[in-house]
């Protein structure tokens, strides 16, 4: 699955505890959300916030991923792929139920892919997994997965928050309603939710942990969990201080400051699956290689880094997230560049370009101005500072305009720009089918030998050895023919008062709220 | 009187077409709409980015805009103000509480604001060029002067942070304290001048004069001769506000996450849900309209001088 | 040779301080009024006149101010008076009414509640008493159907009809003398020969003294008794109308006089006063007059140096003028 | 052949009403007048506020299109011409106002006030407009070299002179005088009446003097007439009509004006009432409501102007 | 009577005298007057380079070298400040201009033109009224893609009805003028009168309106800004600079003190230069 998001809209946060003294006996854990869920139906929305809030405390999937990148079984106990890599087989395990009380079976994962695949629906979610086809409840436990064609991402995608199994019962009596009340099999089950405010959730008392990753195999420890909504940023950062929350994601800006106080711990999601990155529309001068090439080696990377996110991010060269399972660090060396401006003017005065040394340089007497395109938010003008300022040390000057996601990624199939500044998280090496594959999701990437051969063998190949050789070689010849600027990725942060124990971010960035408790709770 | 009602209710109807259609106008040139915006770029293979067109077609919007205008005055009419395609329900659910968030707000910040700009403006205008006259005005300079966001910003930290006197993260009703403090400050400041202007002429009137020569003693000549008519000049700026802040009081909503209209109306346009859109539009200009409406009767009721046969 | 004056001016100055300088509006006045007297205050726009009359009942509004001179009314005197004395002193002894009877009435206050509100907060009447003799003040200023028109709003009434309301608020309780600045100026001339009756009727038949501000010497020729010519912030002559009109003593008094052209007594060409008023933001050490003075060439230097003082023509008629004072 | 010579001249305005705001009453300011002026002569028009003395006066010269009649000046039907027609007679019939401070854009130098209408009408040359207006400016006796200055800077009587300049450089021969003087005190007044009969005097200028002052407009006219609610009710010489007037209302009038000599105070005048609803008109003859001499008659027939002597006309059945 | 009436001035320099003289003016002036000489000369004036980043210089408190502190990427906060008086100056003119100009042809065109033009255009302006700002804004934004041009724009938009009121209400008044009957009985054609006569007369009026109308659009644009739809990065545009800054207003305060006080400032000079204009061209409730 792939999805981007700005970072200020990102995230529902998860985390967690305080004890306010008052609350001693009732075990309480305040978590801040950035923004309010649009609704709690993961299978109608393709919002990050809706699917970290359902899927980390309300429904559970059929597998999740491991941090080796594999999948693991969660309520599907074994799964099995045809021969023609057409169909997946999961057998579930018996004897789960809904908060509702009915039974989580194969007919109930079979209605919610059902109801994702019927058109009436228009599920914003159908499109991600366009390659199922239907899905077959065999028996009680049994369920088929039927495809178009080999589709190796399914595991993935899966595993993640919008395919949590609801139960189709309540779906059916709630209608459209539902939506506001969901009903699932995870570890907490939905209380109360005042629009804007917050959600209440309280435990689910017969939620087995069928996970194998977990600490807690039992009842979760807290009794309720609210989630508030805070987007404003110092808010959130005074209500950790006195203690009205259990932890927050925050943007890097302000946690340098918690991060030195003994009261709080910060938790770094290391496994973060996004990567900023420049693209470009191809057009001379940069259909050249070597012109991306200066660009790439304009770019001071660390200095970035410390910008956007206050050093709360890695430097990257390879052409995907190091978070993702399939990255090859080893070919991002080799065919990767790091920041070498001096070598950055000398390609650019091989390929004709010269200057005065002060303001752009030119050739044939055009002047090197370009338009850079980005999405709009804190993080990235300040990502752009630095690369407009790289690059006009190079003599490159850009001008850049930002606008919100909706103008910005539609205007990006017409003309009027050379670059544009993107982010992307993903949790699968498809992002690069996604993205890459001729002519590209922009509609402007040049065909390079080979490429569309490794991405075709990234999507059909179901066997995790196998895949990666097509992994590495798209990566390889992404990083040789320059078709991408990569940046870096950066990590999530989540503060946390420093009693809140097992605070563990999965592969996903999702934490496992049965797990989490206070130190002081009996 | 009933003929000038009726009138000013007709006058209504081509403001509020004028209003959805200017809307669809804008629909028509928007390079982008809901289900582009919704996936934030998440769809990118070809074969995904046809079956976005189930989505499309369920909410019209694979139509030209004209015919999506034909199906929106269907539904309108019907009492249907349509579904989101974002939320995935029925608008009229999302606006109704929308909406009495946008106006307990706006009834709380104009309560504040009259609150302390009428008695202000009509002190500073009694002990004109006084030194409470010049502290008023001058308190009433630095508040128009303020950008919103930046007193929001410094109310937060002032009353939640410092003086810890409302959560930081409040609850319930707790949550109105603080957008409303800020947005009714922020009004009290052009409220009391146009007190205070108000008082001023009205104190100079011929009648306050005469009212005077009569033996009137002055706290009477202010309370029962120049305070109703003042109030009555107030009433249509505060009426004009009132209609303006019902269509969201964006910056403050935004700040202080308050889930009225405003914020929603960021929202939708960010999310080119155009029934959310529309609705907002449909109730916010509806509000200011009616209420216009509201005060313009109001007027022919208090003051007996308006002419009500003319516009 | 008078009864004791029931008001007495002395040396009144009412200035305007503002930032682009004194304005002096009124600029020593002596006055002296009887019982029941009809005093005609003449004069032409900008002469000081009104703000006189306003001085009189301290209603002179910032940034006007009274800074010399004494007001005596009925042996106390007025501008050492209290807020509360003033008060009183404003609805019981002193009455005035305004040239725009339409706008000196609450407009959105009922005819009927205007006039009662002296009643209730002056003569301490209850609700319902006061509204009574609101209606029988209506029908003694002769409005007909008083009843009807007590519960009117103010812009339903003419501009005759609400002068009449005026004059009834202003005698409701009595008082003893009633000021009454240009009150036909804004009339029809029909409508202004009525109301000139009324308020000599009334003012009679209560025994008030009326000081009538006017700049027509014809509404001054029917009802004064006794005249006062204001020119530039100064009472320039005085007199019984008897005197005045028959032998002006101010050049400025006949010009006034010769200029207008009066009713069947046509001449070709009539005696305009050349020149305008002088502004009165500046000083004027002598005779405000002078610049547009006939006599000035033959008087020489002292009409600019020396204000004239009041030189008495008759014991009972005075003119500030140096004529008067050469042999 | 009369200068000017107006028949039937009628100006109503709507009051509306109802929802779609049509009219549902029609205030008759002027209702079918008929007046002639000769060359050099001048008509006084007497009349209370609310008359229509002022909205005869305006659509006599076009200034306010009659919405009945027909207006002859030097035998061209005024009302037929084009916008250039219009334009061009502008020249020959001007007005001044009764507010010197209204009547003067305070933005325009004095000056240039005067000199538009040699602007608009693209008349001599710059300098000779120029020369003109200097010469207009002491002609009406105020220095040439105030032309640069504004309006507040002028005291009232010299802004009616600046106004009656405005209206004499064009060198009309009609010319309407609205309350020329009545905003002005009494010495001043004087002056500008003394100006308006020289100027007169010089130009042969036809006046149509409107004013509501009695002793003004006998001081000034040949002629009066007498309106009242939108009618002239009598109409004569000045000598005939303030020596024998025949008509109720300028009787009421005449006795009205308070007499400056204390030693002829007059009685109580009549009790005349109120003047009528202009909407709302009496029938008959419109005067009846506050006629001292009303009879039966009067109610249901309105009296004509009717010539009673050669020159002197009076609408009124006692008559 | 006023001291003024035998001052041989024009009324321009009438207005500048009685401004000089006037405390409010002074104040409001010399703030206007210090944004307006910082905008002229900023590359002189400003000590740094306000693109300069330094990202292991962020968010500095104030020093001798950087008196304001830096921002977020290490940039000179003084610097940014003094080079965003350019923003703002032509924040102010612009949204104005947009107003100004269609809002008085509009208004000018109501008041003083044909009937049926008087009911089209008040239509549409009472449409523009009962539109949600906050719409109308982004409506402009998302046809013309966000920049601070379109920021403009939109605010500008946003402000014809107050002006296209103003002027008609004063357009009908003056129409009423008798002076204006003047220029007509002197043969002035109807346009030739509406430009001639009316539009100079509503000169003050439009000063005193536009002392209202421009800080508060300042004020929206910089709350524009707020929403990423303003200044394009990294221009140093105040709203921007706040906005940007706004989350560290509990670990580095300087960073969101020095934008919020420099647009407190400048909108309280334009204030008080509004409120001086007001007592001189329209002095009645001074």
């Amino acid at each position: 699955m792939l999805s981007r998001r700005g970072l200020v809209l990102s995230s529902a946060a998860i985390a967690a505890a305080s004890a306010t003294p008052a609350a001693a006996s009732t075990k309480e854990l305040r978590f801040r959300l950035v923004e309010d869920p649009e609704m709690l139906w993961s299978g109608q929305s393709v919002s990050l916030t809706v699917n970290t809030v359902v899927g980390t405390y309300l429904v559970e999937r059929l597998v999740y991923q491991g941090t080796d990148g594999k999948p693991q079984p969660w309520l599907a106990e074994s799964w099995t792929f045809s021969d023609d890599a057409k169909q997946i087989t999961f057998r579930l395990r018996g004897g789960i139920k809904f908060h509702d009380g009915t039974d989580c079976d194969a007919a109930a994962v079979k209605f919610h892919f059902d109801s994702i695949l019927d058109p009436a629906r228009a599920s914003p979610v159908r499109p991600i997994i366009a390659a199922l086809e239907s899905v077959d409840a065999l028996d009680p436990l049994t369920v088929r997965f039927n495809f178009s064609r080999p589709f190796a991402p399914f595991m993935t995608i899966v595993a993640g928050g919008a395919y949590g199994i609801n139960s189709p019962a309540a779906l059916q009596r709630l209608g459209r309603q539902y939506g506001r009340r969901p009903v699932g099999t995870g570890p907490y089950r939905f209380v109360s939710w005042a629009p804007g405010s917050e959600i209440v959730l309280e435990r689910n008392p017969t939620f087995r942990q069928l996970r194998a990753d977990a600490v807690n195999k039992g009842a979760p420890y807290a009794d309720r969990i609210t989630l508030s909504v805070i987007p404003e940023e110092g808010v959130a950062f005074s209500a950790l201080q006195t203690r009205e929350l259990s932890a927050a994601e925050l943007q890097t800006d302000t946690v340098e400051r918690l991060a030195r106080d003994r009261n709080f711990r910060v938790v770094v999601d290391e496994n973060a699956k996004n990567l900023s990155f420049l693209e470009f529309a191809f057009r001379p001068p940069f259909d050249d290689p070597r012109m991306r090439e200066a660009v790439s080696l304009a770019l001071d990377r660390a200095s970035i880094v410390r910008a956007a996110y206050a050093g709360y991010a890695v430097a990257v060269r390879g052409p995907m997230s190091p978070g993702i399972p399939g990255y090859d660090e080893a070919v991002a060396q080799q065919f990767g560049t790091g920041h070498d401006p001096a070598r950055a003017r000398a390609i650019l005065a091989e390929l004709g370009w010269t200057g005065t040394g002060r303001g752009p340089v030119s050739k044939d007497g055009r002047e090197a101005r370009f338009a850079l395109r980005s999405y709009a938010n804190p993080v990235a003008d300040r990502a752009l500072a630095v690369i407009q300022r790289n690059l006009a040390d190079i003599g490159i000057q850009v001008a850049i305009t930002t606008s919100d996601w909706g103008s910005f990624y539609p205007s990006l199939l017409r003309d009027g720009w050379d670059m544009n500044f993107m982010r992307w998280t993903s949790f699968d090496p498809f992002v690069l089918v996604q993205l890459f594959r001729h002519p590209g999701h922009r509609r402007a990437l040049p065909r390079f030998d080979g490429l569309d051969e490794a991405l075709a063998g990234i999507e059909t190949t179901l066997d995790p050895d196998r895949r990666q050789v097509f992994v590495s070689e798209a990566q390889k010849l992404l990083l040789q023919n320059r078709a991408i600027v990569p940046l870096m990725t950066n990590h999530n942060v989540t503060v946390v008062q420093a009693g809140l124990q097992n605070y563990v971010p999965d592969a996903f960035n999702l934490v496992k709220p049965g797990d989490l408790r206070m130190a002081n709770w009996a | 009187m009933g003929g000038y009602i009726a009138r000013r209710i007709l006058l209504v109807i081509p403001v509020v077409i004028g209003i959805l259609l200017l809307t669809f106008m804008v629909r028509a040139v928007i390079p982008t709409d809901a289900v582009t915006a919704m996936y934030e770029g998440q769809i990118t293979d070809q074969e995904a980015e046809a079956t976005t067109a189930l989505i499309r077609a369920k909410f019209h919007l694979d139509r030209p805009w004209y015919i999506q205008f034909g199906y929106y005055v269907r539904d309108v009419a019907r009492g249907d103000l349509g579904e989101s395609v974002r939320l995935r329900r029925p608008v009229s659910e999302e606006i109704g509480y929308r909406y009495l968030n946008t106006l307990w707000l706006t009834l709380s910040a104009l309560a504040i604001g009259i609150g302390i700009g009428v008695p202000a403006g009509i002190i500073a205008a009694a002990r004109k060029d006084t030194w409470m006259d010049v502290t008023a005005m001058t308190v009433g300079l630095l508040g128009i002067s303020m950008p919103a966001f930046f007193f929001g910003l410094l109310l937060i930290l002032v009353f939640a942070v410092w003086l810890q006197i409302v959560p930081v993260v409040p609850r319930g009703g707790a949550a109105l304290l603080l957008p409303a403090l800020t947005l009714g400050l922020i009004e009290a400041a052009p409220i009391s001048r146009l007190a205070r202007s108000g008082m001023i002429e009205m104190l100079r009137r011929d009648h306050i004069r005469a009212a005077r020569a009569r033996g009137m003693s002055e706290a009477a000549v202010i309370m029962r001769h120049a305070l109703p008519g003042t109030l009555l000049g107030i009433l249509t700026v505060v009426g004009l506000q009132f209609g303006q802040l019902l269509g969201g009081a964006f910056i403050i909503e935004v700040i202080f996450g308050w889930r009225g209209i405003g914020e929603l109306a960021v929202k939708a346009i960010q999310w080119r849900d155009f029934a959310l859109t529309q609705a907002i539009i449909l109730v916010s200009a509806g509000s200011y309209v009616a209420i216009n409406l509201a005060i313009d009767i109001l007027y022919v009721w208090i003051d007996p001088r308006v002419d009500y046969t003319r516009a | 040779m008078r009864e004791a004056a029931l008001l007495s001016v002395r040396g009144l100055a009412a200035h305007f301080v503002t930032r682009a300088g004194t304005l002096r509006a009124v600029d020593g006045v002596d006055l002296d009024l009887a019982s029941g007297e009809v005093l005609g205050l003449v004069g032409e726009s900008g002469c000081g006149k009104t703000v006189l009359a306003l001085s009189l009942m301290r209603l002179v509004e910032p940034p006007g101010r009274l800074v010399a001179g004494s007001i005596t009314f009925d042996g106390n005197d007025v501008t050492a008076m209290d807020t509360r004395t003033i008060t009183r002193l404003r609805g019981r002894g002193m009455g005035m009414i305004f040239q725009q009877p339409r706008t000196s009435l609450d407009p959105v206050i009922r005819i009927g509640n205007q006039i009662a509100e002296p009643l209730i907060s002056h003569a301490g009447m209850s609700r319902a008493a006061a509204a009574r003799e609101a209606i029988a003040l209506l029908e003694a200023v002769g409005i007909p159907g008083a009843e009807a028109k007590a519960r009117a709003y103010p812009h339903e009434l003419s501009g005759g009809q609400a002068q009449r309301v005026m004059i009834a608020i202003a005698l409701a309780l009595k008082p003893r003398l009633l000021i009454a600045d240009e009150p036909t100026t804004s009339l029809d001339v029909t409508v202004q020969a009525q109301i000139l009756a009324l308020l000599r009727e009334r003012c009679r038949a209560l025994g008030t003294a009326l000081i009538l501000v006017t700049h027509d010497i014809g509404v001054v020729a029917q009802l004064a008794d006794r005249v006062a010519v204001m020119y530039a912030g100064r009472i320039v002559e005085q007199g019984p109308v008897g005197d005045i009109f028959a032998a002006p003593a101010h050049p400025y008094t006949q010009g006034l006089l010769q200029s207008a052209p009066v009713l069947g007594r046509r001449r070709e060409r009539l005696a305009a006063i050349e020149g305008n008023i002088p502004d009165l933001s500046r000083p004027i050490p002598g005779c405000a007059f002078a610049p547009r003075c006939d006599h000035r060439p033959t008087m020489g230097e002292r009409c600019d140096r020396e204000m004239p003082p009041a030189l008495a023509v008759t014991p009972a008629h005075a003119a500030r003028c140096w004529r008067l004072a050469t042999p | 052949m009369s200068l000017l010579d107006a028949r039937g001249i009628a100006v109503r305005y709507p009051v509306r009403g109802g929802v779609l705001q049509r009219p549902t009453a029609w205030v008759r300011a002027v209702d079918g007048v008929d007046l002639t002026l000769d060359a050099g002569e001048t008509l006084g028009l007497v009349g209370e506020s609310g008359s229509g003395k002022s909205t005869l006066g305006r659509a006599l010269i076009a200034l306010r299109r009659p919405d009945a009649g027909t207006i002859r000046f030097a035998g061209d039907d005024i009302l037929a011409l084009d916008a250039a027609g219009l334009k061009a007679l502008r020249r020959r019939m001007q007005i001044v106002f009764q507010d010197p401070n209204a009547s003067l854009d305070p933005r325009r130098t004095v000056g240039g006030s005067v000199r538009m209408g040699l602007d608009l009408h693209a008349i001599g040359t710059g300098a000779e407009r120029r020369e003109a207006v200097a010469e207009m400016f002491r002609r009406v006796g105020l220095r040439p070299e105030h032309v640069t200055r504004f309006p507040h800077e002028f005291s009232g009587g010299q802004r009616q002179r600046i106004g009656i300049a405005r209206a004499l450089i064009l060198n009309p021969e009609l010319l309407v005088c609205d309350e020329a003087v009545s905003a002005l005190d009494v010495s001043v007044q004087a002056q500008i009446l003394n100006l308006l009969k020289d100027l007169q005097a010089e130009r042969r200028l036809a006046m149509l003097f409107i004013s509501h002052n009695l002793a003004v407009v006998e001081h000034m006219a040949d002629r009066i007439a007498v309106m009242y609610a939108g009618r002239i009710v009598e109409e004569a010489k000045r000598d005939a009509l303030f020596a024998a007037p025949r008509h109720p209302y300028t009787r009421a009038l005449l006795s009205a004006v308070p007499t400056p000599d204390p030693t002829r105070r007059d009685p109580s005048p009549p009790p005349l009432g109120e003047p009528p609803d202009p909407a709302n008109l009496p029938t008959g003859c419109r005067f009846r409501s506050r006629c001292p001499i009303a009879m039966p008659r009067c109610a249901t027939e309105e009296p004509a102007l009717a010539a009673l002597a050669p020159g002197h006309k009076a609408a009124c059945w006692a008559a | 009577m006023s001291a003024a009436a035998s001052l041989p001035t024009s009324r321009l320099a009438w207005v500048l005298d009685r401004l000089w003289h006037n405390r409010s003016a002074r104040i409001g002036g010399g703030i206007i007057a210090i944004i307006l000489l910082c905008a002229a000369f900023a590359p002189w004036i400003a000590p740094h380079d306000p693109m300069a980043i330094d990202t292991l210089r962020r968010l500095e408190p104030p020093s001798a070298e950087h008196w304001l502190g830096t921002d977020e990427v290490g940039r000179d906060l003084a610097s940014r400040l003094i080079h965003g008086t350019r923003y703002f100056v032509l924040i102010c003119l612009i949204t104005t201009v947009i107003a100004g100009v269609i809002g008085t042809v509009l208004g000018l065109i109501s008041g003083a033109g044909p009937l049926i033009a008087d009911a089209v255009i008040m239509r549409f302006v009472d449409v523009l009224l009962a539109f949600p700002t906050i719409l109308l804004v982004l409506a402009v934004i998302a046809i013309l893609g966000p920049s601070l041009t379109t920021a403009m724009v939109a605010v500008g938009i946003g402000n014809i009805p107050g002006y296209a009121r103003l002027v008609r209400s004063a357009a009908l008044t003056i129409r009423r003028e008798e002076y204006v009957e003047a220029a007509r009985a002197l043969g002035a054609s109807e346009l030739g009168i509406i430009f001639g006569t009316v539009l100079p007369n509503i000169v003050s009026p439009l000063v005193v309106y536009t002392s209202y109308a421009m800080p508060l659009a300042a004020l929206a644009a910089a709350a524009l800004s707020f929403l990423g739809l303003g200044a394009q990065p990294p221009a140093p545009e105040w709203g921007a600079m706040l906005v940007n800054a706004r989350s560290f207003l509990f670990t580095a305060w300087w960073a969101v003190a020095a934008p919020g006080l420099a647009i407190f400032a400048a909108i309280l000079g334009l204030n008080l230069l509004g409120n001086a204009l007001r007592d001189v061209l329209d002095p009645r409730d001074a």
